[in-house]
């Protein structure tokens, strides 16, 4: 949508660049291959046409792995970037590097996901405990403030998607739900999350039934799962699923009413704001120290309002 | 090959295990739709189990099938999306698991690496190559109704397949794999290799060609593994099977086969991935935690090869 | 009539054969003789096209021999089968009739070629795993059989066969050569080349030194041909004082009944040897005496220790050399040295400069042919392996030697030094215990043999009045 | 032992890549600091590829040395969060491992299943029991500042050490590991189990007690690999360390160590972790993509491994 001009990056044209010494960013989300990232990385990258600055963008080599993202950070370091934009896979071991760049003169900046004992220019991010209390009360309200539910987590130790498990639990307990089971995995892949599903809904059938009315899972890959294990079993739309994170399947699925909702986050604003509020800071403007890039509730009523439509994968 | 008579006790142990399930959740265990669900969890790791059945008789290893697996998803989904037609889908993952089967297999017989080192270069080579082409995005093709039925659900209608079409390809899979390395010269040749392969290329058995031929047979189970699985999920997901290719060979191994190459069993192979199935479905339904079911897992492959290898020996001594 | 022109090969600084030709003609079977190392199995590999020669050619009928034109056929010195196959499978392995084919076929045809070699009893659907050594040595002839080459090339094939074997081998031979076939034949044996072969080639080195009809040497020309001197004394047997006992076994039994309830004695300065057919449960004695046998009942007293593990065993001066050589009689992927300094008590530093001095002391004593001490067994000739194995003994300064066939495969000279080295260690106060299925041997440096059949010592005899036939009574009965 | 001729040539290639990157990058590769940062980045990986090479010399393998390493890397967190102590966490991390290596051999030994099966069964079990006993959850030490100067940066008054005490550490375990393998009885006899296991025990060389002696050193380094892992995350993470077993075997191999035993090199295992933490470094600041990366560093096993194979070749055949 932008002009043709400015999609050239090579063309030193952007207006905001004081020098021709094009200011350096790298970006490292926390893994390469989920769409949440994906989009992260389009809105990084307008910003940074946009804007005129080098972005580089690197996930760790293995997704999940706080070792390998450890050492990313640490070679963006040695290599003296200006600024570094992180989305940490752990709260903690990202605070060592993290603090050793901003040591070295590297501006550090947090997307995403919290981290402890270390001072970013700003934290852009989903309240990801907030999102899942929210998640409850849409399942309770969908329910009619009673009756039973599960959840499928996504994988041991993944502290955001811990966070809105926690939140959507203790939700389920203030809005009136009952947890029947919340120990299950789906595991990192969609085909695991589908196994895992397909055994937990044998678990709770009555005949054609359910003996549970309602579903939360945490991202992607578990909604995703869950989603196909229902269509299986014949029982999608019959019970409540509420996911997260969006793809065009499970948007389309929300449209038919198969899936009562889905809680979008922005990927796309927190790369845009991750690469603008990086400059601003490079270019001498403090920006706010903490920045809420929302989260929003869609379901087949505002599947296609504008508000939505912007969070949508183009 | 004696081992053959193992195979009663394997499906005897599989059996028991079912039951041990069973009683726990009768409601579950004991119904057709959860036989149904079984082979449909257990058929990307079984048919996988059978082409590495044969190339571990051979006196191999392939650690890349379960990139081979998630490679094929991806060009499967790509071609199913930009021709729509199935058949060139199927063409697809079949093609590209027998491209890389045979690529590991001129590679291992070419450098004379060793198939250890060759296929882990392939895994980590290969998965970069899947990000690549379907440029780090899971890829949904429009997916016409029936790639999905191959491992869907069965309709009231088609109840009487018992298990989905899948099911059915991987049985005669089974059956033809398990006759083949009795019964035709190529089988016999892999056995050979598998055994002495020294001896087999003094006796004039082609080796390097079986070899690359074994590898290649992988790859291809190895695409319909991943045409599996793309129905199953209806994605193209270039970060699926990870580690299937170790899920793979504990199948092969629970069912008889000998990493030391010469033995093995298909049929074998098959219940052994029924049996993993089973264990992950059992703690899954009773409610067992992850880890606990990751422990219990690993306890029954271990009893399972415990018993075989003690058997072998009982038998070693008495014949 | 095959012909080999010039034919030379150097593995390195090893000339393995120098300028070698010689021809042989349909109908005649050709002795090829000479030291261990000298190149013998180095030529048939040649001939098979399984090595390629760094000069000269080889000729079948006037035209050069291509490799995989089925003309030749070689049966290994060491046994080329896979366990896991059927005997029927082995016997036809890559020329089993495909895609398709019927085991129970392909099985009667086995039975039908075994049967018609002599050796109906040779289970062929049954897997190779399960057959004993003799058999499975059956088995590579029969292959050759199958193939039905012109050329057939046996290396060493009589090395495990018992003499009843033996001679229906020799009878097949004899078949064979009224069928106009070629046949080349290595053996160490002398009275068995004298049995069977037409013409002989004498190797020494690498170098041909003889050739001509049999008939016209003596068994010391050829053994003068091989060692490059006069050899006087086959069986060197000097005055030996029997001292203490040193093994006493009582009623001893294994695990499947081999042994069964043997009973035996073996005293300082005295060689006691074990005669028996293949299978009588020789093999099986030795190891149970050492340790690497289950004990199911009896007892083993070595130096009035029992039941010792073969580490206890080294430790008191006890050692042992297995018959098997690839199995486990040598590490063929270490070097020399570090096969002869392996069993001997070291404490907790390893200093293998040390190692392959000592190493070159046996190698100098023993007359190993290798380059150094530090080559990988592997590259040594398979009498100079079984060499390395009889120096760990004297490495480890043992006084009591259990030797599982120790001269299979070692030519007549290397023999000779062996027997030399076994009677100075009887004369010096060692105990030997030994199996052979030699008899000669046994006959020539034994004071005691003993017989056994199917698990049992059934007899033990005085080896220098014992005659043969005795010893065959006693096996069979 | 052979093969020590080619350390010469992996050391020259080590440096060829690194010159390559920092034709491309050479305000970054021709510092200090990035040696000091290229050992921490390799220090896990090649700490455990010591102890993976002494297994493999000895004919074995061990799959289960990255869920050993993040078992490790819980246990010490635990250790560390409920004593406060240092040393009690140190000794935490390498007991795990120890017991583990310890388990891992007994039951190889004992079982007769071979190595790849039993120790794919630990990496499983093992796993579970970190997921198990932390909870599931990551742990977070109060960490006492000195268990992440182990692996951190070095402060200016430091800078004399020129790379961290965790590098000395993994120095001198090289020189160690070479050394015993060379000089000591154990070493020799690991060698002479890995050549010929039959042959050894009839040389009285204690098979089984000096196989589990094996996989218990090689555990007590993955221990001391996890120990680096904590003090580098201050994490106690069991999902850490996913897939290093064959980071380090590969490291094993490019150093010229044999998957079939009875051949391997410790400086070449460490040279080797090197090798591939400056592909991943290099790939990393040139900014490719994970996928070419990916890609890359297999090709360049490859090649390493090609190479060592063929100049094997060559000399077996000169002499
Ligand atoms: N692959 C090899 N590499 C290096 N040297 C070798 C190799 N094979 C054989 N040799 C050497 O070549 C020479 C001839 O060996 P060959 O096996 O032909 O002897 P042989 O006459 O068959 O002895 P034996 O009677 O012991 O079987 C020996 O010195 C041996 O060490
Ligand atoms: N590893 C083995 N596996 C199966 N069978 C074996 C094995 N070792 C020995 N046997 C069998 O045990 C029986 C006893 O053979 P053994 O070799 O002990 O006899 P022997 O009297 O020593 O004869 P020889 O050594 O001359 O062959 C034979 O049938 C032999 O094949
Ligand atoms: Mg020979
Ligand atoms: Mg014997």
């Amino acid at each position: 949508s932008g002009g043709g001009q400015a999609a050239s990056g090579e063309a030193p044209t952007g207006g905001n660049a004081p020098t021709a010494a094009k200011k350096r960013i790298a970006f490292i989300p926390k893994g390469a291959t989920h769409e949440f990232w994906k989009t992260m990385q389009a809105g990084a990258e307008k910003a940074a046409s946009e804007k005129g600055v080098e972005l580089i963008w690197k996930a760790p080599l293995k997704e999940d792995d706080r070792a390998e993202q450890i050492k990313v950070v640490e070679n963006f370091t040695v290599d003296k970037v200006d600024g570094i934009v992180l989305a940490p896979l752990d709260e903690n071991a990202l605070a060592v590097p993290g603090n050793e760049a901003i040591a070295a003169g590297i501006s550090v900046l947090i997307v995403d996901s919290g981290i402890k004992g270390l001072e970013p220019i700003s934290f852009i991010a989903t309240d990801n405990y907030a999102a899942g209390k929210t998640s409850a009360e849409r399942l309770a309200k969908a329910m009619g403030g009673k009756g039973k539910v599960i959840v499928l987590r996504y994988l041991e130790g993944s502290a955001s998607t811990m966070a809105r498990e926690q939140g959507f639990l203790d939700g389920a307990k203030e809005f009136g739900l009952e947890v029947v089971s919340s120990e299950q995995y789906g595991g990192a892949t969609r085909e695991s999350a589908q196994t895992a599903s397909e055994n937990l809904i044998s678990r709770f059938k009555e005949g054609d039934a359910l003996s549970m009315q309602g579903i939360f899972a945490p991202n992607e890959s578990t909604t995703f799962g869950m989603m196909r294990a229902l269509e299986g079993a014949g029982l999608l739309g019959k019970v409540k699923l509420v996911g997260f994170d969006s793809s065009q399947e499970l948007l389309a699925a929300v449209r038919e009413g198969k899936i009562e909702g889905l809680l979008l986050q922005d990927p796309f604003k927190m790369g845009y704001l991750g690469v603008t509020k990086m400059l601003e800071h490079l270019n001498g403007t403090k920006p706010e120290p903490k920045i809420d890039s929302g989260a929003v509730f869609v379901d087949k009523t505002n599947i296609d309002s504008e508000e939505v439509k912007a969070l949508l994968p183009k | 090959m004696k081992k053959d008579h193992s195979l009663p006790i394997l499906i005897g142990a599989w059996i028991l295990i079912y039951l041990a399930f069973a009683v726990a959740k009768p409601g579950v265990f004991f119904s057709l739709s959860n036989v149904e669900q079984l082979v449909r969890q257990s058929l990307v790791i079984g048919l996988g189990a059978l082409g590495i059945t044969y190339i571990i008789v051979a006196g191999g290893i392939d650690l890349s099938a379960g990139s081979v697996v998630a490679l094929a998803t991806v060009t499967g989904a790509m071609t199913l999306d930009q021709t729509g037609s199935v058949g060139a889908a199927i063409g697809a993952c079949l093609l590209t698991g027998l491209v890389c089967g045979l690529l590991n297999g001129v590679l291992i017989t070419r450098l004379g690496a060793g198939p250890f080192i060759v296929t882990l270069v392939s895994m980590l080579a290969l998965r970069g190559v899947a990000k690549g082409i379907s440029g780090e995005k899971p890829v949904y093709p429009e997916a016409p109704q029936w790639i999905g039925q191959l491992t869907g659900a069965l309709t009231a209608e088609n109840r009487w397949m018992i298990i989905p079409p899948g099911g059915w390809i991987w049985v005669v899979c089974t059956a033809a794999f398990a006759w083949a390395l009795r019964y035709t010269t190529f089988g016999r040749n892999v056995v050979a290799i598998g055994s002495n392969e020294a001896a087999a290329r003094v006796c004039g058995v082609q080796v390097n060609r079986v070899k690359v031929a074994t590898y290649a047979l992988g790859g291809a189970m190895f695409g319909l593994a991943g045409l599996m699985l793309l129905s199953r999920t209806r994605t193209g997901d270039m970060s699926s099977a990870m580690g299937a290719e170790l899920s793979m060979i504990a199948a092969a191994v629970i069912g008889g086969a000998s990493l030391s190459g010469g033995q093995g069993n298909l049929v074998g192979a098959s219940v052994g991935a029924l049996v993993m199935a089973t264990i992950n479905m059992g703690c899954n339904t009773v409610g067992l935690s992850n880890w606990v079911q990751e422990i219990l897992t690993g306890v029954i492959i271990l009893v399972a090869v415990a018993v075989d290898r003690l058997r072998a020996r009982q038998l070693s001594v008495a014949g | 009539m095959l012909r080999a022109h010039g034919l030379s090969l150097a593995f390195g600084a090893t000339l393995a054969l120098q300028d070698v030709s010689f021809s042989a003609p349909a109908g005649r079977v050709l002795a090829v003789i000479g030291e261990n190392g000298s190149g013998k199995s180095t030529l048939l590999k040649i001939l098979a096209g399984e090595l390629r020669p760094q000069a000269g050619q080889v000729e079948w009928n006037d035209q050069p021999l291509r490799p995989g034109d089925d003309q030749v056929l070689l049966v290994h010195q060491e046994l080329a089968l896979c366990p896991d196959l059927t005997a029927a499978e082995n016997i036809f392995l890559g020329r089993i009739p495909g895609p398709r084919y019927s085991p129970a076929q392909l099985q009667d045809r086995a039975h039908a070629l075994l049967s018609g070699m002599g050796f109906p009893e040779i289970p062929a659907a049954g897997p190779t795993r399960t057959l004993p050594i003799s058999q499975r040595q059956i088995l590579e002839i029969a292959r050759a059989e199958a193939r039905d080459a012109p050329v057939i090339l046996l290396d060493e094939p009589t090395s495990s066969l018992t003499q009843a074997d033996k001679q229906k081998l020799y009878d097949l031979i004899r078949t064979l050569k009224a069928r106009g076939r070629t046949i080349l034949f290595v053996s160490h044996f002398l009275e068995e080349i004298r049995e069977v072969a037409d013409d002989v080639v004498i190797l020494r080195d690498g170098v041909k030194v003889a050739e001509g009809q049999i008939g016209d040497f003596t068994d010391a020309d050829i053994v003068r041909h091989m060692v490059g001197r006069n050899v006087d004394d086959f069986f060197p047997r000097s005055d030996r004082t029997r001292g203490e006992c040193l093994l006493t076994i009582e009623n001893l039994t294994g695990t499947d009944d081999m042994p069964h309830q043997a009973s035996l004695q073996v005293h300082r300065g005295e060689i006691v040897g074990v005669a028996g057919l293949n299978g009588a449960g020789r093999t099986e004695l030795l190891r149970t005496i050492f340790g690497l046998r289950e004990i199911k009942s009896g007892q083993v007293q070595v130096k009035n220790l029992a039941s010792l593990s073969p580490r206890a065993h080294w430790r008191t001066q006890t050692g042992f050399v297995s018959e098997e050589r690839k199995l486990d009689g040598v590490a063929t992927d270490l070097s020399v040295a570090e096969n002869i300094t392996l069993p001997r008590r070291q404490g907790f530093l390893n200093r293998p400069a040390e190692g392959r001095s000592v190493a070159q002391r046996w190698i100098d004593e023993l007359g190993v042919k290798c380059k150094d001490p530090d080559q990988p067994l592997q590259d040594l000739s398979g009498g100079n392996q079984q060499k390395v194995a009889f120096a760990r003994l004297l490495h480890a300064e043992c006084d009591l030697f259990l030797l599982d066939e120790p001269t299979r495969g070692i030519d007549v000279g290397s023999k000779i030094e062996l027997y030399a080295q076994m009677d100075a260690a009887a004369q010096r106060g060692c105990a030997i215990l030994m199996t052979s299925s030699y008899l000669p041997e046994l006959q020539g440096i034994c004071d005691r043999i003993a017989v056994m059949n199917r698990g049992r010592l059934v007899a033990i005899h005085d080896g220098r009045t014992v005659d043969s036939a005795t010893l065959m009574a006693d096996s069979i009965q």
